[in-house]
């Protein structure tokens, strides 16, 4: 019996091949370690994302979070739903406020999951990865597993925006929050808590549609973090984490810098520092090496 | 004062501020019976703390003087200072109310000479100030105090500092002895006039309040701007001692805003239309004020206040609610927005951010003695079910010193009509 | 007045006994004081010290008391003897605090001191303990002019409070504007819908009471007499003439809506669809009588559009209409549109405006309005063109920056035009008019007034009857009558009542102390009162031209008449007269001259000038006692005397001076002009007047010009007044000693 | 609509009831004060070529711009960072009604027809229903191939060393092409979505009806 049980969902871009498979191997050996048990929603489907808006209307795009709710009713009834992406996380609570708010929009949610063969009683409490590693763990309880302190890395935490606003972590603020950095000093390496983009928008999905938009705020974000001295970005968001890494090499053509900087998931940096290798913590993962990571990881667990 | 034995025809004022003032002096010289309950060790209120009033740019200590002086020659007028009213039991004609009186540890022998002063070496930041600098534990509130009579910071007592002061003092005026007490008093009527407090910025936090030192408040501002004040009324910005040239005013800090304060301050508009005038007094051949507003509310004979202002080339007006502030290398507060006004963007770095904080009932929060009517933004509603408990001044709305003035004269009315009643049914 | 017995106290506390030679002084009080009774006390202002004092008071019959201890702004409540004289030499601000300790500077700080001593016997040698003026009345009646929601609240809460008021309206009914409207904007939670006025409530609220006596269809024919003894001719419609006998005064006269027809540019008075805001709650009320429908005045169809134009005719910098902006019209067309909304929420409603103000609450009202559907356009409306039954209204459009926004086939325009004051005649006329611009005044009186001054109350900046303090809204200048609601200041319902729950104090308070002989605001409760040897008069009229607060009268022998419950007892009579023949129990010509006559003069090569400062004792004074508590320095050869008003201050004073040998005079008093600080009004412009007339004096004893200074204090210059106390004296050793030493 | 009636129009009511009744959130556009708050927070302000910051849009809306409004792009430059929503001193929910009013534009043909992320947004939308999950590469092909083939393999190559990179950290898989992720019940799915769709077109009609 595992210390905390929750229905997870995983979401699209965490699946096998896809492009934050790396923070799943990392979330999943890092729950290990943790003892919390996530147990996958069975055929849950996607959230539908900020950016489906044109094509789903309204009520489209709740029903297919609400798929996901009844299922998790369903097959594990009473237990939470912790989701790893951010926009997993933020639609799937947009609408359980929307449904929670309007009795019309939740009647006809209701009739629409009918065809699916399905409905919801309850709703259930979205929370983020990151909620129940600071709300249900607490700091405490993640740095006791610290093996492997990161010691003397330099890191900017690059919060972002959509586990931030509107909801945002509990008792944290829109402009300055500080968590990321608390992680950062909870496995031993060093923060910067001045860096003043950790909450800049990447572009979000801008970045395909409108590349050079969004490569424009891409570049500010990786800029400040080299002007803090900072080795690595971390991040609790697939897209951040995707947008911030893989356009490096465009914006050094379009604007002649030399960005090169990692940029990982809090997950990976945790699972390094409890012990893990270079394999749980999928560093392979990262198309912008983490060497400094790497290295650790070789190294022998202090004891 | 001459001590009066409080009874139910007394009129308990709570709040020593210019509204408390007000109502307790138009009801003494009335010849009601008054007990005058002040938190603070010294009458004045927020009103002292400023540098110039709107819209005469005349000051306050000017009115302060002569309401101490009526103060002085009237013997109906008790004045309790530190303290503070923790119960009020009775009703409409027949309160009893309990007042904790803080310890001074200086007695009525004190000639404010200030030997006291000289003699300890502990400082202590200066509320008076906002705690933009810092005093001697034993101090003077400040220049205008009444009761014109120093206080010892609780800091030093017990310590070789308390000693020394009382050492220094010729006139046995130190009492390291005086311990905190509560009295109770009788009183046929209640006005509660115990004012505002300044919105707390750090809470809106695209402003950056508490992160970036040349981002300060409005009230912080008028220190600033005072011979009496941190920097001697130099217009000096915190985080360097740079003389603060390019200054942004940002309105509605807090104000009209439903994340914050759900009213309106009223008074915001007319302070930084004021205060762009220090600006220009200080340095008048470089200084610069811009203001940033949603509507400059300089209500009705003030608008012509407003006009000289927006006549006066160093002043410019953008229509916006400052998005963020950010601070650039050299430490200057960064504004960041669009002017509405047919959208145009802006990115400009200020040598000073004053942020136009909001006014916050100091009602709000604190729970009055028995029950009081409120509205949605903590202001105390005239009532029925108040009994004769009566609001004045900013306790009971966003109210400028001139309307103020006249909620706690209207007040002293109201509660002299109870006593009198009183009064009638005891003859 | 019994035998006077004096008595001088010198205290050595607050190191006054270090830096002095006390036992100097107690010899000057006796030898040059010719105090038979001097003592010096180690710490006077302790029980011991008070308790001495009072002894001498009770068993050796002292009268008169001289303190030569620290500022007259000190330690008040242990030196409180209020049955005595008293005269405070200020030893500790005013000279040691001022000086450095050090040797060379003893000898001038010790003659400093001595002078002090020597005024301060003087001084209180030529008073009188005040005893309060004989000539009082006793009506408890306050009188209230004018019947709308300020007057009836005025006369309901004095009622309330226990006294009899007598109420004149002009009109047939009570009720005044508020009458009119068909709803109110809300003051209490939730601030979200129109409200009931009360109108109704409060007219049968007056009427029922039997403490109030109502006059409708009346004026004020006559008002005759002072605080507590006015006498009052009420005309009524029938001819009959009512005489009632009044305490004080509330005008309650309130205000006219702009003429809107002095806006063509805006439809005014082109077209039965533009109206302004009294016409819309006009037809809001035919609509509730009829089926709630509002409609076009001219056809009689529904309104499906309606516009309504912010400050119209008012801010106008241009002088042409109002400069002011009139406060409450934003909440009032936000009432008016939700009118519409709350009939028929598909009605059109849009509020053109530049600023929209809603203070407090009233965010919330404007909240409201929103989410009910009203439209807000930041914007300017150029022109409003009326044609056949709709208008075409032509803004700019300030958000969307459109300089040719328009709307076209709106049913109903709305003007939001302002409030302008009845305040009755202006009696400064003359002098206003250039500067206030085309603001007109209705040119028929309100009170009647049958002061030497003129028939109303002076009026303030764009005809408003507001005393234009910040920290003193009430003080009209003229006593015991207090002006309340829209003729004092543009404002709303909400306002007015409160306004006038608080005349009605001032001037109940105003009744009560003129029973007792006791003056009122800024003096408040001062038993002295100007007494006038008219043996001496000649009728020149200075005193009662000047007198900030139209108090004196003239008989028909052209001689004053004092009306001492008018009376604010700043002096500027005083000031004014040249013959010298008014004075006050406590402060006069005498006790200020001999003060001046007390100090000791070296002779020209001495090289120690003497300067003579004149200061207010409500800005300049408490200035240069602050420099003291800072422990700025300033010259030793200044000799200071606290005045009660720029405007008292006397020439024979300067010309005394300057005979006796002083080398130079300065006079410290408030800001004068339209932004005055004068808490007597004009009494600094006054002593400025009179001031600028000096040179003259000056030239007939051919002395140099510098040799008198007047400057503008405020209580703020805690350095600026030693910078500019040192200045003078070393201009004035420049120029050179006074010829007039030694004689 | 005659040049008149369309003047006729200006700064009446009827485009704000249109929005209200049609868009997302609609109801929400008249509670603006113009503060502009929201138009300094986005993300986008700070870039050229943005034709109209939300508070714009509306204040466009209330001055009865119908076609100004739906055929502007500024709506599909919502990089949903809900900087505005957190801001806004009268909480309007801005993100979602750009959102509200992109798909508006888009349900009635005024959008701008080849605005990319008008184009990506639905492609999206398509690609994650079709199985119930998203098909990147599908996804990203999609778009680079929106304006034909040739532009496709041009947009491709740009992007070129991203894929290789994704591909070599196994973060991109070239078999999605084929297959790939999917739901089982995919016919549940549509079924639901068909009638969601049946629901909320059935209300519009309601409110459009009055």
């Amino acid at each position: 019996m595992a210390k905390h049980e929750y229905a997870f969902y995983p979401g699209c871009s965490s699946q096998k091949g896809a492009s934050a498979s790396n923070y799943l191997t990392s979330v999943e050996s890092m729950c290990k370690t943790l003892d919390v048990k996530l147990t996958e929603i069975p055929d849950w489907n996607c959230c539908g994302a900020s950016i489906g808006y044109a094509e789903a209307g309204e009520l489209p795009r709740h029903v297919m979070n609400a798929r996901n709710f009844a299922l998790s009713e369903k097959h594990m009834p009473g237990q939470e739903i912790v989701a790893t992406c951010a926009a997993c996380w933020l639609g799937a609570r947009e609408t359980r406020e929307r449904l929670t708010h309007s009795d019309t929009l939740m009647a006809d949610t209701r009739e629409a999951l009918k065809e699916a063969g399905l409905t919801i009683n309850e709703m259930p409490n979205i929370r983020h990865m990151v909620e129940v590693l600071i709300e249900d763990l607490g700091f405490d309880e993640m740095k006791k597993h610290v093996v492997r302190p990161l010691e003397g890395v330099k890191i900017a935490g690059y919060v972002g925006c959509q586990t931030n606003r509107p909801f945002g972590v509990d008792g944290e603020s829109f402009e300055n929050p500080q968590y990321l950095d608390k992680m950062v000093e909870m496995v031993g390496a060093e923060p910067i808590p001045e860096y003043e983009q950790k909450v800049t928008c990447c572009g979000g999905a801008l970045a395909f549609s409108e590349p050079e938009k969004a490569q424009a705020q891409i570049k500010d974000i990786v800029e400040s973090a080299y002007d803090h001295g900072a080795e690595m970005i971390v991040t609790p968001c697939p897209l951040c984490q995707a947008n911030v890494e893989i356009y490096q090499g465009q914006i050094n053509k379009t604007y002649g810098t030399k960005f090169n900087i990692p940029v990982m998931y809090y997950s990976q940096l945790m699972v390094v520092a409890y012990g893990g290798s270079a394999k749980d913590a999928a560093l392979n993962g990262q198309v912008i090496k983490a060497r400094r990571l790497e290295e650790i990881a070789a190294k022998p667990v202090k004891r | 004062m001459t001590d009066i034995v409080a009874t139910n025809e007394t009129i308990l004022v709570v709040g020593g501020g210019i509204s408390g003032m007000t109502a307790a002096l138009e009801a003494a010289e009335t010849g009601k019976n008054v007990v005058l309950v002040e938190k603070n060790p010294a009458l004045g209120g927020r009103t002292s703390q400023l540098y110039r009033y709107f819209p005469k740019l005349c000051h306050p200590t000017c009115g302060l003087e002569i309401n101490q002086r009526r103060l002085k020659n009237n013997p109906r007028i008790r004045v309790l200072t530190l303290a503070e009213v923790t119960g009020l039991e009775g009703g409409i004609g027949n309160y009893t109310a309990s007042i904790k009186i803080k310890p001074r540890y200086v007695n009525e022998n004190c000639t404010g000479c200030g030997d006291c002063e000289r003699a300890v070496e502990t400082e202590v930041p200066d509320p008076f100030n906002y705690n933009l600098g810092v005093h001697k534990a034993a101090y003077l509130p400040n220049a205008m105090a009444y009761p014109q009579r120093f206080v010892l910071d609780p800091a030093i007592i017990g310590t070789a500092d308390a000693d020394r002061a009382k050492a220094a003092c010729k006139y046995g005026a130190i009492d390291l002895d005086m311990k905190e007490e509560t009295i109770q008093v009788k009183a046929g009527a209640v006005i509660w006039a115990t004012g505002w407090q300044p919105y707390d910025a750090a809470k809106i936090q695209p402003y950056g309040y508490g992160r970036f030192k040349n981002v300060i408040t409005s009230v912080e501002f008028e220190r600033l701007a005072d011979i009496h004040g941190p920097t001697g009324g130099k217009i000096l910005r915190p985080s360097d001692g740079k003389e603060a040239k390019n200054i942004a005013f940002i309105q509605c800090a807090g104000s009209r805003d439903e994340n914050h304060l759900r009213h309106c301050s009223r008074i915001c508009c007319m302070a930084s239309l004021k205060q762009t005038h220090y600006v220009r007094e200080k340095y008048p051949e470089d200084g610069k004020s811009t203001i940033y507003y949603i509507d400059i509310r300089a209500i009705d004979r003030f608008e012509d206040f407003y006009q000289k202002v927006q006549a006066d080339a160093s002043v410019s007006f953008i229509k916006s609610k400052v998005a963020k502030v950010t601070e650039d290398e050299h430490g200057n507060p960064v504004c960041h927005g669009v002017d509405t006004e047919g959208y145009k963007r802006y990115t400009t770095p200020h040598d000073l951010v004053v942020l136009a904080v909001g006014m916050e009932p100091s009602v709000k929060g604190i729970n009055i003695p028995g029950h009081i009517v409120a509205d949605s933004s903590g202001f105390i509603e005239a009532d029925p079910s108040n009994g004769a408990v009566f609001g004045a001044g900013c306790a009971t709305n966003a109210l400028d010193v001139n309307r103020a003035v006249q909620s706690a004269t209207a007040a002293a009315l109201r509660a002299i009509q109870v006593v009198n009643k009183v009064a009638k049914a005891e003859a | 007045m019994a035998d006077i017995k004096v008595a001088a106290y010198i205290c050595k506390g607050c190191g006054l006994g270090e830096r002095l030679d006390a036992d100097a002084l107690v010899k000057i009080a006796q030898k040059d004081g010719k105090v038979p009774m001097a003592k010096s006390h180690d710490f006077l202002c302790n029980a011991d010290g008070v308790a001495m004092i009072k002894n001498d008071i009770a068993n050796e019959g002292v009268t008169h008391i001289m303190i030569g201890a620290c500022s007259r702004r000190a330690k008040t409540e242990a030196f409180f003897f209020p049955e005595n004289a008293v005269a405070r030499a200020n030893l500790r601000e005013g000279v040691i605090w001022i000086r450095p300790d050090t040797d060379e500077a003893r000898e001038t700080t010790q003659e400093m001191a001595e002078d002090y001593i020597r005024m301060g016997c003087a001084e209180v040698k030529a008073m009188t303990a005040p005893t309060g003026n004989t000539v009082t009345g006793s009506s408890k009646t306050l009188l209230v002019v004018g019947g709308g929601v300020t007057g009836m609240t005025t006369a309901i809460e004095a009622s309330k409070t226990g006294y009899p008021v007598v109420l004149v309206e002009k009109t047939g009914a009570l009720g005044g504007w508020a009458a009119k409207l068909y709803k109110r904007v809300p003051v209490h939670e939730p601030y979200k819908s129109p409200a009931d006025t009360g109108v109704g409530e409060l007219v049968s609220q007056v009427l029922g009471d039997s403490n109030i006596k109502v006059y409708l269809n009346a004026t004020v024919a006559k008002t005759d007499g002072a605080p507590g003894r006015f006498i009052v001719d009420i005309a009524t419609e029938s001819g009959a003439t009512h005489t009632e006998d009044i305490g004080a005064i509330v005008q309650a006269s309130g205000f006219s809506l702009y003429d809107m027809n002095k806006l063509p540019e805006l439809g005014g008075g082109k077209s039965a669809n533009v109206v302004d805001q009294a016409g819309l709650e006009a037809l809001a009320v035919a609509a509730a009588a009829d089926d709630g429908v509002i409609r076009r005045p001219s056809d009689n169809q529904p309104v499906k559009s309606v516009v309504f134009v912010q400050c119209a005719g008012q801010r106008d910098p241009s002088g042409t209409h109002l400069a002011y902006c009139s406060g409450y019209c934003c909440n009032t067309s936000i009432k008016q549109a939700m009118y519409f909304k709350d009939a028929n929420p598909s009605v059109d409603t849009t509020i053109i405006y530049t600023d929209l103000r809603t203070p407090g609450n009233g965010e919330d009202f404007y909240r409201s309005a929103q989410e009910k559907g009203v439209i807000f356009t930041k914007g300017k409306v150029a022109e409003v063109v009326p044609g056949g039954n709709t208008s075409t209204v032509k803004f700019h459009d300030l958000i969307l920056d459109d300089q040719d926004a328009a709307m076209l086939d709106v049913d109903l325009v709305v003007l939001a035009t302002g409030q302008v004051p009845n305040s009755g005649i202006n009696i400064d006329a003359p002098a206003a008019t250039e500067e206030e611009g085309a603001v007109e005044i209705k040119p028929i009186s309100i009170l009647n007034l049958t002061y030497r001054q003129g028939k109303d109350v002076p009026q303030l900046k764009q005809g408003f009857t507001d005393s234009h303090f910040i920290c003193f809204p009430y003080e009209t200048r003229r006593t015991g009558i207090y002006t309340a609601g829209p003729v004092r200041r543009p404002m709303d319902i909400a306002q007015a009542r409160e306004d006038a729950t608080g005349a009605a104090l001032k001037s109940i308070q105003a009744l009560e102390n003129a029973e007792l002989g006791r003056a009122a605001h800024p003096r408040s409760g001062d038993l002295s009162f100007p007494k006038v040897r008219l043996e001496g008069c000649t009728q020149c009229k200075r005193c009662t031209v000047e007198c900030p607060f139209g108090a004196i009268d003239e008989d028909e022998k052209r001689f004053p008449v004092f009306n001492e419950s008018r009376c604010r007892r700043c002096g500027t009579c005083m000031g004014a007269c040249p013959v010298r023949v008014i004075s006050f129990e406590n402060y006069s010509v005498n006790t200020v001259g001999a003060q001046i006559k007390a100090v000791d003069i070296p002779d020209e090569f001495s090289e120690k000038p003497r300067i003579l400062i004149l200061a207010c004792e409500n800005d300049a004074y408490p200035a240069l006692d602050m420099a003291g508590m800072g422990r700025n320095e300033y010259s030793a050869f200044v000799r200071i005397i606290p005045i009660r008003c720029l405007g008292s201050v006397n020439t024979i004073w300067i010309t005394d001076a300057l005979n006796a040998g002083y080398d130079g005079v300065m006079l410290m008093g408030c800001k004068s002009g339209d932004e005055y600080q004068c808490h007597f009004v004009k009494g600094s412009e006054l002593g400025r007047v009179r001031m600028s007339k000096i040179d003259d004096t000056l030239k007939t004893l051919n002395l140099e010009s510098e040799r008198v200074r007047d400057l503008e204090v405020a209580i703020t210059d805690i350095e600026r007044v030693p910078e500019m106390i040192n200045k003078y004296a070393a201009e004035l050793v420049a120029v050179g000693p006074s010829p007039f030493k030694g004689f | 609509m005659s040049a008149n009636t369309a003047l006729a129009e200006k700064y009446r009511n009827n485009f704000l009831k249109e929005i209200e009744e049609q868009v997302e959130m609609g109801d929400w556009v008249k509670m603006c004060m113009q503060c502009g708050v929201c138009s300094g927070s986005c993300p986008t302000n700070f870039q050229s070529a943005w034709e109209h910051p939300p508070q714009e849009l509306f204040m466009m809306i209330r001055a009865g711009k119908r076609e100004e409004v739906l055929t502007s792009s500024s709506m599909w430059n919502c990089t949903s960072c809900y900087n505005c929503i957190v801001r806004c001193p009268r909480k309007l929910p801005i993100t979602h009604i750009m959102h509200g009013i992109a798909e508006y534009a888009h349900r009635i043909g005024l959008a701008p027809k080849m605005q990319a992320t008008r184009f990506f947004s639905g492609l999206f939308w398509k690609n994650c229903t079709h199985t119930g999950r998203v098909n990147e590469l599908k996804l990203s092909m999609g778009l680079y191939f929106k304006d034909g083939f040739a532009s496709g393999i041009k947009e491709g190559m740009k992007m070129k060393d991203v894929a290789i990179g994704l591909v070599l950290a196994k973060r991109l898989n070239p078999f999605e092409l084929f297959g790939g992720h999917k739901c089982k019940d995919q016919k549940g799915i549509q079924a639901m979505l068909k009638k969601a769709y049946e629901i909320e077109r059935s209300r519009k009609a309601a409110k459009m009806a009055g």
